[in-house]
Protein backbone atom coordinates (compact mmCIF):
# COMPACT_ATOMS: atom_id res chain seq x y z
CA UNK A 1 0.00 0.00 0.00
CA UNK A 2 2.92 2.41 0.55
CA UNK A 3 4.49 1.40 -2.74
CA UNK A 4 0.97 3.52 -3.87
CA UNK A 5 2.01 7.23 -3.19
CA UNK A 6 5.37 6.53 -4.93
CA UNK A 7 3.87 5.34 -8.18
CA UNK A 8 1.23 7.94 -8.47
CA UNK A 9 4.13 10.49 -7.70
CA UNK A 10 6.19 8.93 -10.14
CA UNK A 11 3.10 8.48 -12.87
CA UNK A 12 2.16 12.50 -12.28
CA UNK A 13 6.35 13.60 -13.23
CA UNK A 14 5.41 11.24 -16.39
CA UNK A 15 2.40 13.25 -17.30
CA UNK A 16 4.42 16.28 -17.03
CA UNK A 17 7.78 15.29 -18.34
CA UNK A 18 5.62 13.66 -21.43
CA UNK A 19 4.03 16.95 -21.84
CA UNK A 20 7.53 18.80 -21.92
CA UNK A 21 8.40 16.10 -24.67
CA UNK A 22 5.33 17.05 -26.59
CA UNK A 23 5.72 21.06 -26.82
CA UNK A 24 9.44 20.77 -27.39
CA UNK A 25 10.65 23.35 -28.84
CA UNK A 26 14.18 22.16 -29.41
CA UNK A 27 15.22 18.77 -30.14
CA UNK A 28 17.48 19.16 -26.52
CA UNK A 29 14.19 19.98 -25.17
CA UNK A 30 12.76 16.53 -25.93
CA UNK A 31 15.99 14.71 -25.58
CA UNK A 32 15.96 16.03 -21.57
CA UNK A 33 12.46 15.15 -20.93
CA UNK A 34 13.59 11.54 -23.00
CA UNK A 35 16.12 11.08 -20.18
CA UNK A 36 14.23 12.17 -17.71
CA UNK A 37 11.38 9.36 -18.58
CA UNK A 38 14.33 6.87 -18.40
CA UNK A 39 14.95 7.48 -15.14
CA UNK A 40 11.66 7.29 -14.35
CA UNK A 41 11.01 4.17 -15.86
CA UNK A 42 14.06 2.68 -13.70
CA UNK A 43 12.12 3.54 -10.62
CA UNK A 44 8.97 2.30 -11.22
CA UNK A 45 10.63 -0.80 -12.51
CA UNK A 46 12.73 -1.41 -8.90
CA UNK A 47 9.15 0.21 -7.31
CA UNK A 48 7.45 -2.67 -9.12
CA UNK A 49 9.44 -5.34 -8.27
CA UNK A 50 9.19 -4.79 -4.75
CA UNK A 51 5.40 -3.95 -4.84
CA UNK A 52 5.47 -8.05 -6.73
CA UNK A 53 7.63 -9.37 -3.93
CA UNK A 54 10.64 -10.77 -5.76
CA UNK A 55 13.28 -7.46 -5.46
CA UNK A 56 16.04 -10.00 -6.79
CA UNK A 57 14.94 -8.72 -10.37
CA UNK A 58 16.16 -5.17 -9.65
CA UNK A 59 18.75 -5.76 -11.84
CA UNK A 60 16.80 -5.17 -15.02
CA UNK A 61 16.74 -1.56 -13.95
CA UNK A 62 20.46 -1.66 -14.38
CA UNK A 63 19.87 -2.83 -18.16
CA UNK A 64 17.63 0.72 -18.28
CA UNK A 65 19.86 2.84 -16.78
CA UNK A 66 22.71 1.74 -19.37
CA UNK A 67 20.08 1.68 -21.96
CA UNK A 68 19.12 5.63 -20.92
CA UNK A 69 22.57 6.51 -21.25
CA UNK A 70 23.25 5.10 -24.64
CA UNK A 71 20.54 6.93 -26.26
CA UNK A 72 21.28 10.29 -24.35
CA UNK A 73 24.83 9.98 -25.75
CA UNK A 74 23.80 8.65 -28.76
CA UNK A 75 22.00 11.60 -29.36
CA UNK A 76 24.62 14.12 -28.28
CA UNK A 77 27.17 12.40 -30.90
CA UNK A 78 25.02 12.72 -33.93
CA UNK A 79 24.14 16.58 -33.03
CA UNK A 80 27.44 17.37 -32.00
CA UNK A 81 29.48 15.66 -35.11
CA UNK A 82 26.97 15.24 -37.79
CA UNK A 83 25.53 17.87 -40.28
CA UNK A 84 22.29 17.70 -39.05
CA UNK A 85 20.43 20.20 -41.28
CA UNK A 86 19.96 22.72 -38.02
CA UNK A 87 18.15 20.38 -35.85
CA UNK A 88 18.32 23.44 -33.49
CA UNK A 89 16.00 26.18 -32.35
CA UNK A 90 15.60 27.81 -35.75
CA UNK A 91 14.22 24.89 -37.30
CA UNK A 92 11.38 24.12 -34.58
CA UNK A 93 9.90 27.27 -34.26
CA UNK A 94 7.02 26.91 -36.60
CA UNK A 95 6.29 23.49 -34.89
CA UNK A 96 3.80 22.60 -32.40
CA UNK B 1 12.00 -5.61 9.72
CA UNK B 2 10.97 -3.45 12.70
CA UNK B 3 8.20 -0.67 12.06
CA UNK B 4 10.53 2.57 12.70
CA UNK B 5 12.75 1.22 10.01
CA UNK B 6 8.86 0.95 7.36
CA UNK B 7 8.08 4.30 8.35
CA UNK B 8 11.56 5.53 7.79
CA UNK B 9 11.69 4.26 4.71
CA UNK B 10 7.95 5.25 3.81
CA UNK B 11 9.42 8.54 4.48
CA UNK B 12 12.01 8.73 2.63
CA UNK B 13 10.58 7.12 -0.88
CA UNK B 14 7.70 9.76 -0.12
CA UNK B 15 10.09 12.82 -0.14
CA UNK B 16 11.59 11.27 -3.19
CA UNK B 17 8.78 10.88 -4.64
CA UNK B 18 7.70 14.67 -3.87
CA UNK B 19 11.25 15.72 -5.20
CA UNK B 20 10.35 13.84 -8.47
CA UNK B 21 7.12 15.36 -8.92
CA UNK B 22 8.66 19.22 -8.31
CA UNK B 23 11.89 18.59 -10.78
CA UNK B 24 8.73 17.50 -13.21
CA UNK B 25 7.08 20.80 -13.20
CA UNK B 26 10.45 22.78 -13.50
CA UNK B 27 11.02 20.93 -16.33
CA UNK B 28 7.74 22.18 -17.56
CA UNK B 29 7.93 25.23 -16.19
CA UNK B 30 11.45 26.69 -16.79
CA UNK B 31 12.09 28.94 -19.48
CA UNK B 32 14.93 27.96 -22.02
CA UNK B 33 16.83 24.69 -22.21
CA UNK B 34 19.48 24.99 -19.76
CA UNK B 35 17.34 26.10 -16.90
CA UNK B 36 14.88 22.68 -17.66
CA UNK B 37 17.91 20.97 -17.36
CA UNK B 38 18.76 22.55 -13.62
CA UNK B 39 15.20 21.04 -12.73
CA UNK B 40 15.82 17.43 -14.06
CA UNK B 41 19.27 17.03 -12.37
CA UNK B 42 16.93 17.83 -9.39
CA UNK B 43 14.87 14.37 -9.94
CA UNK B 44 18.24 12.68 -11.26
CA UNK B 45 20.16 13.25 -7.75
CA UNK B 46 18.24 13.81 -4.52
CA UNK B 47 14.54 12.29 -6.05
CA UNK B 48 16.25 8.98 -7.28
CA UNK B 49 18.44 8.66 -4.10
CA UNK B 50 16.17 8.80 -1.89
CA UNK B 51 13.40 6.81 -3.32
CA UNK B 52 16.46 4.39 -3.75
CA UNK B 53 17.26 4.29 0.10
CA UNK B 54 13.76 4.14 1.13
CA UNK B 55 13.84 0.45 -1.19
CA UNK B 56 17.36 -0.24 0.46
CA UNK B 57 15.73 0.43 3.74
CA UNK B 58 12.67 -2.00 2.60
CA UNK B 59 14.97 -4.89 1.61
CA UNK B 60 17.00 -4.73 4.55
CA UNK B 61 20.45 -6.61 4.13
CA UNK B 62 19.55 -8.87 1.30
CA UNK B 63 21.26 -9.17 -2.96
CA UNK B 64 18.82 -6.45 -3.37
CA UNK B 65 20.12 -4.00 -1.57
CA UNK B 66 23.26 -4.55 -3.08
CA UNK B 67 22.13 -4.11 -6.90
CA UNK B 68 20.19 -1.10 -5.79
CA UNK B 69 23.34 0.57 -4.70
CA UNK B 70 24.72 -0.31 -7.59
CA UNK B 71 22.10 1.49 -9.45
CA UNK B 72 22.90 4.55 -7.07
CA UNK B 73 26.85 4.33 -8.01
CA UNK B 74 24.99 4.28 -12.18
CA UNK B 75 22.92 6.83 -11.58
CA UNK B 76 25.78 9.27 -9.91
CA UNK B 77 28.33 8.23 -12.28
CA UNK B 78 26.51 8.21 -15.46
CA UNK B 79 23.61 11.17 -15.26
CA UNK B 80 26.24 14.09 -14.84
CA UNK B 81 27.62 12.88 -18.21
CA UNK B 82 24.81 12.51 -20.25
CA UNK B 83 23.67 15.96 -18.72
CA UNK B 84 26.94 17.50 -19.83
CA UNK B 85 26.91 15.89 -23.29
CA UNK B 86 23.58 17.16 -23.32
CA UNK B 87 24.50 20.70 -22.50
CA UNK B 88 27.64 20.51 -24.33
CA UNK B 89 25.97 19.64 -28.02
CA UNK B 90 22.96 22.12 -27.36
CA UNK B 91 26.20 25.18 -26.86
CA UNK B 92 27.48 23.70 -29.63
CA UNK B 93 24.70 24.17 -31.76
CA UNK B 94 23.92 27.51 -30.68
CA UNK B 95 21.07 27.31 -28.31
CA UNK B 96 21.20 30.57 -26.50
CA UNK B 97 20.72 30.44 -22.92
CA UNK B 98 17.28 32.07 -21.85
CA UNK B 99 17.62 35.61 -20.32
CA UNK B 100 15.18 37.26 -17.66
CA UNK B 101 15.09 40.85 -20.28
CA UNK B 102 13.66 38.13 -23.12
CA UNK B 103 11.41 36.39 -21.01
CA UNK B 104 8.25 37.93 -22.85
CA UNK B 105 9.53 36.95 -26.28
CA UNK B 106 10.67 33.00 -25.04
CA UNK B 107 7.21 32.78 -23.24
CA UNK B 108 5.14 33.31 -26.28
CA UNK B 109 7.54 30.55 -28.32
CA UNK B 110 6.78 28.11 -25.74
CA UNK C 1 51.65 -1.72 -12.48
CA UNK C 2 49.85 -3.40 -15.22
CA UNK C 3 49.02 -6.43 -13.92
CA UNK C 4 47.75 -5.20 -10.47
CA UNK C 5 45.56 -3.29 -12.73
CA UNK C 6 43.94 -6.33 -14.91
CA UNK C 7 43.68 -7.74 -11.55
CA UNK C 8 41.77 -5.43 -10.16
CA UNK C 9 39.41 -5.34 -13.42
CA UNK C 10 38.84 -8.64 -12.67
CA UNK C 11 38.04 -8.20 -9.49
CA UNK C 12 35.37 -5.69 -9.59
CA UNK C 13 33.84 -7.47 -12.33
CA UNK C 14 33.51 -10.56 -10.56
CA UNK C 15 31.69 -9.16 -7.54
CA UNK C 16 29.32 -7.23 -9.97
CA UNK C 17 29.04 -10.53 -11.35
CA UNK C 18 27.90 -12.30 -7.91
CA UNK C 19 25.93 -9.37 -6.48
CA UNK C 20 23.58 -9.66 -9.72
CA UNK C 21 23.44 -13.64 -9.69
CA UNK C 22 22.86 -14.40 -6.49
CA UNK C 23 23.71 -17.71 -6.64
CA UNK C 24 26.57 -19.30 -4.64
CA UNK C 25 27.26 -22.84 -5.79
CA UNK C 26 30.23 -23.98 -6.82
CA UNK C 27 30.05 -24.47 -10.65
CA UNK C 28 28.50 -21.03 -11.07
CA UNK C 29 30.88 -19.37 -9.00
CA UNK C 30 33.54 -20.85 -11.00
CA UNK C 31 31.59 -20.04 -14.69
CA UNK C 32 31.21 -16.12 -13.09
CA UNK C 33 35.08 -16.38 -11.94
CA UNK C 34 36.10 -17.83 -15.86
CA UNK C 35 33.40 -15.45 -17.57
CA UNK C 36 35.18 -12.34 -15.96
CA UNK C 37 38.48 -13.20 -16.50
CA UNK C 38 37.81 -13.96 -20.50
CA UNK C 39 36.27 -10.75 -20.83
CA UNK C 40 39.08 -8.86 -19.25
CA UNK C 41 41.55 -11.02 -21.70
CA UNK C 42 39.31 -10.35 -24.58
CA UNK C 43 39.13 -6.72 -23.97
CA UNK C 44 43.01 -6.50 -23.84
CA UNK C 45 42.83 -8.19 -27.33
CA UNK C 46 40.95 -5.75 -28.58
CA UNK C 47 42.83 -3.11 -26.70
CA UNK C 48 39.61 -1.17 -25.07
CA UNK C 49 40.80 -1.41 -21.34
CA UNK C 50 42.69 1.52 -20.03
CA UNK C 51 42.78 3.74 -17.19
CA UNK C 52 40.42 5.81 -17.79
CA UNK C 53 37.71 2.70 -17.45
CA UNK C 54 38.55 1.92 -13.99
CA UNK C 55 40.72 4.77 -12.38
CA UNK C 56 42.58 3.06 -9.57
CA UNK C 57 43.93 6.73 -8.73
CA UNK C 58 41.53 8.04 -6.09
CA UNK C 59 41.45 5.45 -3.26
CA UNK C 60 41.98 7.43 -0.27
CA UNK C 61 40.70 10.97 -0.83
CA UNK C 62 37.36 9.88 -2.44
CA UNK C 63 36.14 8.72 1.09
CA UNK C 64 36.73 12.12 2.47
CA UNK C 65 35.07 13.84 -0.79
CA UNK C 66 31.67 11.49 -1.06
CA UNK C 67 30.13 12.71 2.15
CA UNK C 68 30.51 16.43 1.55
CA UNK C 69 29.45 16.37 -2.06
CA UNK C 70 26.54 13.93 -1.06
CA UNK C 71 25.51 16.95 1.65
CA UNK C 72 26.23 19.84 -0.80
CA UNK C 73 23.88 18.12 -3.64
CA UNK C 74 21.09 18.12 -0.60
CA UNK C 75 21.52 21.75 -0.05
CA UNK C 76 21.26 22.75 -3.65
CA UNK C 77 18.52 20.26 -4.66
CA UNK C 78 16.42 22.25 -1.60
CA UNK C 79 17.36 25.74 -2.76
CA UNK C 80 16.34 24.51 -6.54
CA UNK C 81 13.08 22.73 -5.53
CA UNK C 82 12.31 25.96 -3.43
CA UNK C 83 13.15 28.42 -6.78
CA UNK C 84 11.01 25.62 -8.94
CA UNK C 85 7.82 26.06 -6.66
CA UNK C 86 8.13 29.73 -5.91
CA UNK C 87 5.28 31.34 -7.93
CA UNK C 88 7.42 33.95 -9.85
CA UNK C 89 10.11 32.04 -10.29
CA UNK C 90 13.06 33.95 -9.43
CA UNK C 91 15.73 32.99 -11.24
CA UNK C 92 18.68 34.73 -12.57
CA UNK C 93 20.94 32.72 -15.29
CA UNK C 94 24.58 33.03 -15.79
CA UNK C 95 27.04 31.56 -18.18
CA UNK C 96 30.16 32.17 -15.70
CA UNK C 97 34.02 30.47 -16.99
CA UNK C 98 35.68 28.74 -13.17
CA UNK C 99 38.98 28.00 -12.98
CA UNK C 100 39.84 24.27 -12.48
CA UNK C 101 43.19 23.39 -10.76
CA UNK C 102 43.31 19.65 -11.45
CA UNK C 103 46.65 18.57 -13.26
CA UNK C 104 44.83 14.74 -14.00
CA UNK C 105 42.14 13.76 -16.33
CA UNK C 106 40.42 11.78 -13.51
CA UNK C 107 40.51 15.14 -11.47
CA UNK C 108 39.02 17.31 -13.92
CA UNK C 109 36.33 14.91 -15.11
CA UNK C 110 35.47 14.85 -11.12
CA UNK C 111 35.35 18.19 -10.56
CA UNK C 112 33.41 18.70 -13.71
CA UNK C 113 31.06 15.91 -12.75
CA UNK C 114 30.88 17.15 -9.25
CA UNK C 115 29.41 20.56 -10.78
CA UNK C 116 26.89 18.84 -13.16
CA UNK C 117 25.78 16.92 -10.12
CA UNK C 118 25.16 19.56 -8.16
CA UNK C 119 21.35 20.91 -9.20
CA UNK C 120 21.90 24.75 -9.60
CA UNK C 121 25.01 24.46 -12.10
CA UNK C 122 25.91 22.37 -15.16
CA UNK C 123 29.24 22.05 -16.59
CA UNK C 124 28.55 23.08 -20.48
CA UNK C 125 31.71 22.76 -21.79
CA UNK C 126 35.93 22.49 -21.21
CA UNK C 127 38.12 25.04 -22.36
CA UNK C 128 41.64 24.84 -21.40
CA UNK C 129 41.61 24.08 -17.87
CA UNK C 130 38.27 26.66 -17.29
CA UNK C 131 35.11 25.49 -17.47
CA UNK C 132 31.98 27.05 -19.08
CA UNK C 133 29.46 26.83 -15.93
CA UNK C 134 25.82 27.42 -16.51
CA UNK C 135 24.37 28.52 -13.32
CA UNK C 136 20.69 29.11 -12.29
CA UNK C 137 21.39 31.70 -9.94
CA UNK C 138 23.65 34.75 -9.86
CA UNK C 139 24.32 33.67 -6.29
CA UNK C 140 25.02 29.90 -7.52
CA UNK C 141 27.59 31.32 -9.96
CA UNK C 142 29.08 33.04 -6.75
CA UNK C 143 29.31 30.07 -4.54
CA UNK C 144 30.84 28.28 -7.14
CA UNK C 145 33.22 30.74 -7.84
CA UNK C 146 34.46 30.95 -3.91
CA UNK C 147 36.07 27.66 -4.92
CA UNK C 148 35.82 25.15 -2.48
CA UNK C 149 34.90 22.27 -4.51
CA UNK C 150 38.10 23.05 -6.77
CA UNK C 151 40.48 22.29 -3.34
CA UNK C 152 38.50 19.20 -2.01
CA UNK C 153 38.56 17.91 -5.52
CA UNK C 154 42.07 19.01 -5.94
CA UNK C 155 43.25 18.20 -2.68
CA UNK C 156 42.13 14.10 -2.54
CA UNK C 157 43.71 14.41 -6.16
CA UNK C 158 46.84 15.06 -4.32
CA UNK C 159 46.50 12.26 -1.52
CA UNK C 160 45.92 9.49 -3.81
CA UNK D 1 -0.11 -10.72 -9.82
CA UNK D 2 -2.57 -13.81 -9.89
CA UNK D 3 -1.35 -14.15 -6.23
CA UNK D 4 -1.22 -10.02 -5.12
CA UNK D 5 -3.88 -8.89 -2.68
CA UNK D 6 -6.55 -6.75 -3.58
CA UNK D 7 -4.60 -3.11 -3.31
CA UNK D 8 -1.83 -4.44 -5.61
CA UNK D 9 -3.87 -5.52 -8.10
CA UNK D 10 -6.12 -2.34 -8.12
CA UNK D 11 -2.28 -0.36 -8.15
CA UNK D 12 -0.88 -2.38 -11.05
CA UNK D 13 -4.20 -2.15 -12.87
CA UNK D 14 -4.38 1.90 -12.83
CA UNK D 15 -0.68 2.29 -13.85
CA UNK D 16 -0.99 0.16 -16.04
CA UNK D 17 -3.99 2.27 -17.72
CA UNK D 18 -2.09 5.68 -17.12
CA UNK D 19 0.76 4.32 -18.41
CA UNK D 20 -1.27 3.04 -21.75
CA UNK D 21 -2.87 6.53 -21.60
CA UNK D 22 0.50 8.31 -22.10
CA UNK D 23 2.06 6.02 -24.60
CA UNK D 24 -1.15 6.99 -26.47
CA UNK D 25 -0.59 10.51 -26.06
CA UNK D 26 3.38 10.28 -26.95
CA UNK D 27 1.90 8.14 -30.07
CA UNK D 28 -0.38 11.11 -31.34
CA UNK D 29 2.79 13.42 -30.80
CA UNK D 30 4.55 11.02 -33.01
CA UNK D 31 1.89 11.32 -35.86
CA UNK D 32 1.51 15.39 -35.67
CA UNK D 33 5.22 15.85 -35.86
CA UNK D 34 6.65 16.55 -38.54
CA UNK D 35 10.71 16.53 -37.10
CA UNK D 36 12.41 13.02 -37.49
CA UNK D 37 14.70 13.93 -35.16
CA UNK D 38 11.66 14.52 -32.41
CA UNK D 39 9.78 11.26 -33.50
CA UNK D 40 12.87 9.25 -33.28
CA UNK D 41 12.85 10.65 -29.39
CA UNK D 42 9.29 10.46 -28.71
CA UNK D 43 9.58 6.93 -29.96
CA UNK D 44 12.41 6.23 -27.58
CA UNK D 45 10.05 7.72 -24.33
CA UNK D 46 7.26 5.73 -25.86
CA UNK D 47 9.15 2.08 -25.67
CA UNK D 48 10.29 3.09 -22.29
CA UNK D 49 6.69 3.41 -21.40
CA UNK D 50 5.86 0.39 -22.75
CA UNK D 51 8.71 -1.42 -21.23
CA UNK D 52 7.39 -0.38 -17.81
CA UNK D 53 4.18 -1.61 -18.90
CA UNK D 54 5.09 -5.22 -19.78
CA UNK D 55 6.85 -4.67 -15.95
CA UNK D 56 3.36 -3.68 -14.28
CA UNK D 57 2.16 -7.29 -16.83
CA UNK D 58 4.83 -9.06 -14.77
CA UNK D 59 7.19 -10.15 -18.31
CA UNK D 60 9.99 -9.05 -17.40
CA UNK D 61 12.05 -10.64 -19.93
CA UNK D 62 9.82 -8.70 -22.68
CA UNK D 63 10.50 -5.49 -20.75
CA UNK D 64 13.99 -5.94 -21.04
CA UNK D 65 13.78 -6.76 -24.63
CA UNK D 66 11.52 -4.03 -25.28
CA UNK D 67 13.89 -1.28 -23.44
CA UNK D 68 17.34 -2.91 -25.15
CA UNK D 69 15.72 -2.55 -28.54
CA UNK D 70 13.22 -0.01 -29.06
CA UNK D 71 14.63 2.74 -26.44
CA UNK D 72 18.64 1.52 -26.91
CA UNK D 73 19.39 0.17 -30.42
CA UNK D 74 16.53 1.40 -32.91
CA UNK D 75 17.38 5.21 -31.26
CA UNK D 76 20.61 4.51 -32.20
CA UNK D 77 19.66 3.25 -35.99
CA UNK D 78 17.13 5.79 -36.51
CA UNK D 79 19.59 8.41 -35.68
CA UNK D 80 21.97 7.16 -37.82
CA UNK D 81 19.47 6.77 -40.94
CA UNK D 82 18.44 10.57 -40.59
CA UNK D 83 21.66 11.44 -40.27
CA UNK D 84 22.00 10.05 -44.41
CA UNK D 85 18.76 11.38 -45.66
CA UNK D 86 17.23 14.70 -43.78
CA UNK D 87 15.69 16.07 -40.74
CA UNK D 88 12.52 16.75 -41.95
CA UNK D 89 9.57 15.19 -43.24
CA UNK D 90 7.69 16.22 -46.39
CA UNK D 91 3.91 17.04 -46.15
CA UNK D 92 2.09 14.16 -47.36
CA UNK D 93 0.66 14.72 -51.03
CA UNK D 94 -2.37 13.14 -50.64
CA UNK D 95 -4.97 13.04 -47.39
CA UNK D 96 -4.27 9.86 -45.30
CA UNK D 97 -7.70 8.42 -44.87
CA UNK D 98 -6.63 5.23 -46.76
CA UNK D 99 -4.09 4.25 -44.36
CA UNK D 100 -6.08 5.08 -41.66
CA UNK D 101 -8.54 3.10 -42.52
CA UNK D 102 -6.22 0.06 -43.28
CA UNK D 103 -4.89 0.41 -39.81
CA UNK D 104 -8.59 1.00 -37.91
CA UNK D 105 -9.76 -2.50 -39.56
CA UNK D 106 -6.65 -4.45 -39.02
CA UNK D 107 -6.85 -2.98 -35.31
CA UNK D 108 -10.82 -3.81 -34.99
CA UNK D 109 -9.89 -7.43 -36.27
CA UNK D 110 -6.87 -7.97 -33.60
CA UNK D 111 -9.21 -6.65 -30.72
CA UNK D 112 -11.71 -8.93 -32.10
CA UNK D 113 -9.32 -11.32 -32.05
CA UNK D 114 -8.56 -11.37 -28.53
CA UNK D 115 -12.09 -11.57 -27.35
CA UNK D 116 -11.45 -15.49 -28.19
CA UNK D 117 -8.62 -15.77 -25.53
CA UNK D 118 -8.50 -16.91 -22.35
CA UNK D 119 -9.28 -14.19 -19.30
CA UNK D 120 -5.52 -12.47 -18.60
CA UNK D 121 -3.48 -14.50 -16.44
CA UNK D 122 -5.76 -17.51 -16.07
CA UNK D 123 -3.96 -20.50 -14.62
CA UNK D 124 -6.09 -22.67 -16.50
CA UNK D 125 -5.57 -21.34 -20.34
CA UNK D 126 -4.18 -23.88 -22.57
CA UNK D 127 -0.81 -22.93 -22.76
CA UNK D 128 -0.46 -23.01 -18.94
CA UNK D 129 -1.30 -26.63 -19.34
CA UNK D 130 0.86 -28.18 -22.30
CA UNK D 131 4.45 -28.46 -21.16
CA UNK D 132 4.93 -25.18 -19.05
CA UNK D 133 4.43 -27.23 -15.75
CA UNK D 134 7.37 -29.68 -16.62
CA UNK D 135 9.40 -26.67 -17.29
CA UNK D 136 8.83 -25.12 -14.14
CA UNK D 137 8.90 -28.16 -11.79
CA UNK D 138 11.49 -30.31 -13.41
CA UNK D 139 13.53 -28.16 -15.05
CA UNK D 140 15.68 -26.96 -12.52
CA UNK D 141 16.53 -30.49 -10.74
CA UNK D 142 17.03 -32.25 -14.20
CA UNK D 143 19.39 -29.58 -15.95
CA UNK D 144 21.06 -28.00 -12.79
CA UNK D 145 20.48 -24.54 -14.18
CA UNK D 146 18.55 -22.16 -11.63
CA UNK D 147 16.70 -19.96 -14.20
CA UNK D 148 14.08 -21.52 -16.06
CA UNK D 149 14.58 -19.36 -18.70
CA UNK D 150 18.17 -20.28 -19.37
CA UNK D 151 17.44 -23.87 -18.54
CA UNK D 152 14.64 -23.90 -21.55
CA UNK D 153 17.04 -22.14 -23.61
CA UNK D 154 20.69 -23.33 -23.44
CA UNK D 155 19.39 -26.99 -22.12
CA UNK D 156 16.23 -28.47 -23.43
CA UNK D 157 16.51 -26.12 -27.00
CA UNK D 158 20.02 -26.13 -26.61
CA UNK D 159 20.74 -27.02 -30.80
CA UNK D 160 17.97 -24.70 -31.42
CA UNK D 161 19.73 -22.40 -29.80
CA UNK D 162 22.91 -22.63 -31.23
CA UNK D 163 21.57 -22.23 -34.61
CA UNK D 164 19.89 -18.87 -33.54
CA UNK D 165 22.61 -17.85 -32.63
CA UNK D 166 24.93 -19.01 -35.38
CA UNK D 167 22.27 -17.24 -37.74
CA UNK D 168 22.79 -14.00 -35.70
CA UNK D 169 26.85 -14.16 -35.50
CA UNK D 170 26.44 -14.38 -39.94
CA UNK D 171 24.32 -11.57 -39.97
CA UNK D 172 26.28 -9.20 -38.16
CA UNK D 173 29.75 -10.56 -39.83
CA UNK D 174 27.65 -9.57 -43.21
CA UNK D 175 26.73 -6.11 -41.99
CA UNK D 176 30.04 -5.59 -40.80
CA UNK D 177 31.91 -7.21 -44.07
CA UNK D 178 29.46 -4.83 -45.89
CA UNK D 179 29.60 -1.37 -44.41
CA UNK D 180 32.58 -1.48 -41.99
CA UNK D 181 35.24 0.45 -44.10
CA UNK D 182 38.66 0.63 -42.72
CA UNK D 183 39.86 3.80 -41.91
CA UNK D 184 43.27 5.14 -40.95
CA UNK D 185 43.20 4.87 -37.20
CA UNK D 186 43.47 8.12 -35.76
CA UNK D 187 45.22 7.46 -31.99
CA UNK D 188 42.95 7.71 -29.36
CA UNK D 189 44.56 9.97 -26.61
CA UNK D 190 44.13 12.46 -29.84
CA UNK D 191 40.38 11.97 -30.26
CA UNK D 192 39.91 11.84 -26.42
CA UNK D 193 41.18 15.19 -26.32
CA UNK D 194 39.52 17.01 -28.92
CA UNK D 195 36.00 15.19 -27.10
CA UNK D 196 37.05 17.17 -23.95
CA UNK D 197 37.00 20.39 -25.49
Amino acid sequence: MMYAVVVGALLVSLCLLLVRALLGPTVFDRALAGNAVGTMAMLLLAIFQFVSGRPEFVDLALVYGLLNIVGTIAVQKFFRYGDLGEPGVADEEHRL
Amino acid sequence: MSAAIDILSMILMGAGGVFCVIGAFGVLRMPGFYTRMHAASVIDTLGASLIIVGLVLQSGFTLASGKLLILWLLIFFCSPTASHSLANAAHRRGVTPWQPDQGAKSSSKN
Amino acid sequence: MHRFHSISVVISLFVFWLVLSGYFTPFLVTVGLVSSVLVVLFAHRMSVIDREGHPLEFRAGVWSYWPWLVVEIVKSAWTVSKLIVHPRLPITPTMTRVKMSQTSAVGQVTYANSITLTPGTISVAIEGDEILVHALTQAGAEDLAGGEMDRRVSACEARA
Amino acid sequence: MATGSRSEIILEELTAVVLLTLMGAAAIGMARQRNLYGVVLLSGIYSFLMATVMVVLDAVDVAMTEAAVGAGISTVLLFGAIHLTGGTESKPIHRPWLPLLVVAATGAMLVYGTLGLPAFSDPGAPIHQHVAPRYLTEGPVKTGVPNVVTAVLASYRGFDTLGETFVVFTAGIGVIALLGRRRPRRPIDKAGEENKE
